[in-house]
């Protein structure tokens, strides 16, 4: 695909045309934007999938994809980026395959093991924004402490059932992040997964696509430290589908992560004086 | 006399109202002396269908963690969480945070 | 795959566990409800894509899709379910083989040709229920008046730019049709297709992923006379993302299609008596 | 005095407002007297940004085909159309019917 100017090919011109033209999404430096952009994906299962096809449609440059677990059949009737025929291998490799087809300008990148406190910084570092895509509070917590750390922003989606909500987190090292909403884990019994749980397919779908939507917003720079205003979505499939936003606190200054003393550091995490695990919950592997 | 307000419960939240997501309730207090620690307390004591999910909303005697509580669409840290003063008409929301992926 | 019941196979068991689980969705008998029922899709296109991916891997037994048009470049930022490797084929075609992938279980019937006056009635009526996934009023219409004649409920979503529009129209011939709500068609100049106004990736995406899941309800009997209500949600993805209900009218005894005295009849279609092309705009085969 | 009420223009139809999707106004008219009609000729006269796009908005005297109105997040229909009684409070919604898919 040769250029035919600094930026982009003719098939890149073609490609991403219809979006360049919606005034909101900001034209051509917008694009270039999202071009110049890599993004984090941690999960490539139900919020992963549809998060990922969307943001490597719209054109970001590059795409890491981080998730240890294999495709099952029980995942196909919401993993939907995965088949019948990728049943067994890697998500993540699944994801990459798929990817490749729908959009060649994209570079992926896959990282076939669980986030973890050793290998979070190394990875998460090298990206612009991480989405949160994961089945378990544990490494909610995890890529919240090292996504803050990192000074990356979060998109943050999730799902049960039939809700799901959505949410950014530590916008631009300033807005508010994962602990100060909810600076106390939950008890391990109240926690239920996907798999444990149950969920309707386009509803966790539904949600990873609100993530792609947000994703577009904040690195094609919509969102400013001016109008960014902390917020949490609330999607409902019952009675009638419903997405509400609620206006939420500021960052907490008392934060154990974000806040003016904090008592977690990078080092904290490396020596691993903090076990996710143990903390909030067995991670179940088959979950991410 | 009362506090008319609407009491809603998501994120699955509703197993403590026998799967009842949404209530119309009157808060048997005087406006303007009410807060929302009374509110809380009406909750515990008159919509909770049965006394052993009281521990799935409250814990040291507060709203547990993980529970999110709205006051009309806004967060309750940013309106006095239960210092906060009811109003007839209010939405007071309850959601469990949701972790699947 | 050998049965292992009256009605499905061990892979069918592990592929919609998780979703027969969650109590609103209503385990097995609803789950077979889907296995029984048979769906057309109109339009493979922005919104058509994402609802054939969640329903076909969902369970649907039968999936009818009609599009006359091929894949195109520019489709691929939101047209999700086509690929570089497909550009050039037609979008029916480039869907079945995804679906083919994606569940096996899944019976698909393709139309590479438009809908019309000529040919609509006979494809309606073979299916239980229409989703209107196009791009122009003159189809719309036209889907209506058939679906309404046939008996059919519709799902009806559409978008443009950073924003859509999802309904139920003639819900067991009792709810209101498209007619009720737009008795006028807009004038030709007035309207805007995703190709000609542009729209983001994942807005239309989120809108076919809403008619999913309205298409679940009503298959799996959630929607009873007594409780449906006649709605328009209307998504907005700028400045924060919404998806807000508004209540709507019933339907119109004075309706030329679903009123008590109706103006438009089979033979009428039939016999080409209304133009929809002349009597909306032209119809532009680019975009259905 | 004055009824103050929110107009929204969804749908693409912020165009007749130069892109401005929400207004907070007051309509210069007494509560109980001024209906709906009164409504659309304040937004046709006091919000159109200009009159130009009048004909986008307007069409045979009335609100054109294909935009939907909407009274506190219900149909028009359902509400007595032009001849409903604006209340303080009321949040009007106009909204273009979108086509594309
Ligand atoms: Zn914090
Ligand atoms: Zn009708």
């Amino acid at each position: 695909f040769p250029k035919i100017d600094d930026n982009f090919s003719l098939d890149e011109y073609k490609r991403y045309g219809r979006q360049m033209i919606v005034p909101d999404f900001g034209s051509l430096p917008s694009q270039i934007k999202l071009k110049n952009s890599s993004i984090l994906v941690v999960g490539a299962g139900g919020l992963g999938c549809p998060a990922l096809l969307y943001l490597s449609a719209a054109g970001i440059g590059k795409i890491g994809i981080i998730d240890d677990d294999l495709v099952d059949t029980s995942n196909l009737h919401r993993q939907v980026l995965h088949t019948t025929e990728t049943v067994g291998i890697h998500k993540c490799e699944s994801a990459r395959r798929y990817i490749n087809k729908l959009n060649p300008h994209v570079v992926v990148e896959t990282y076939q093991f669980r986030l973890q406190n050793d290998n979070a910084f190394d990875i998460v570092s090298k990206y612009d924004l991480v989405l949160d895509c994961t089945d378990t509070p544990a490494t909610r917590y995890l890529i919240n402490d090292v996504s803050v750390l990192c000074g990356k922003t979060i998109v943050s989606g999730s799902g049960l059932k039939t809700e799901g909500q959505l949410s950014i987190l530590n916008f631009n090292n300033k807005g508010p992040c994962y602990r100060c909403f909810y600076p106390k884990p939950p008890s391990p019994e109240s926690v239920t997964s996907c798999s444990d749980g149950g969920v309707i397919g386009p509803v966790i779908g539904l949600l990873g696509i609100t993530m792609a939507v947000e994703t577009i917003k904040i690195l094609t720079g919509y969102y400013t430290d001016e109008t960014f205003k902390p917020f949490l979505s609330m999607y409902s499939a019952y009675p009638q589908q419903q997405l509400r936003v609620f206006k939420m606190r500021n960052r907490k200054p008392d934060c154990a992560v974000c806040g003016n003393l904090p008592q977690i550091l990078k080092e904290t995490i490396l020596e691993n004086q903090i076990d996710y695990a143990a903390f909030c919950g067995t991670v179940n592997s088959n979950v991410l | 006399m009362g506090i008319r307000v609407k009491i809603e419960f998501l994120g699955g939240l509703d197993v403590i109202s026998s799967g009842v997501r949404e209530h119309k309730a009157v808060v048997p207090l005087e406006e303007g002396e009410a807060t929302m620690k009374d509110l809380v307390e009406y909750v515990t004591h008159n919509i909770i269908s049965d006394p052993k999910d009281i521990p799935v909303f409250i814990e040291d005697d507060t709203v547990r963690p993980g529970i999110l509580v709205l006051i009309n669409d806004t967060d309750w840290e940013l309106e006095g969480q239960e210092e906060y003063v009811l109003e007839s008409g209010d939405v007071f929301t309850f959601t469990s945070t949701l972790h699947g992926g």
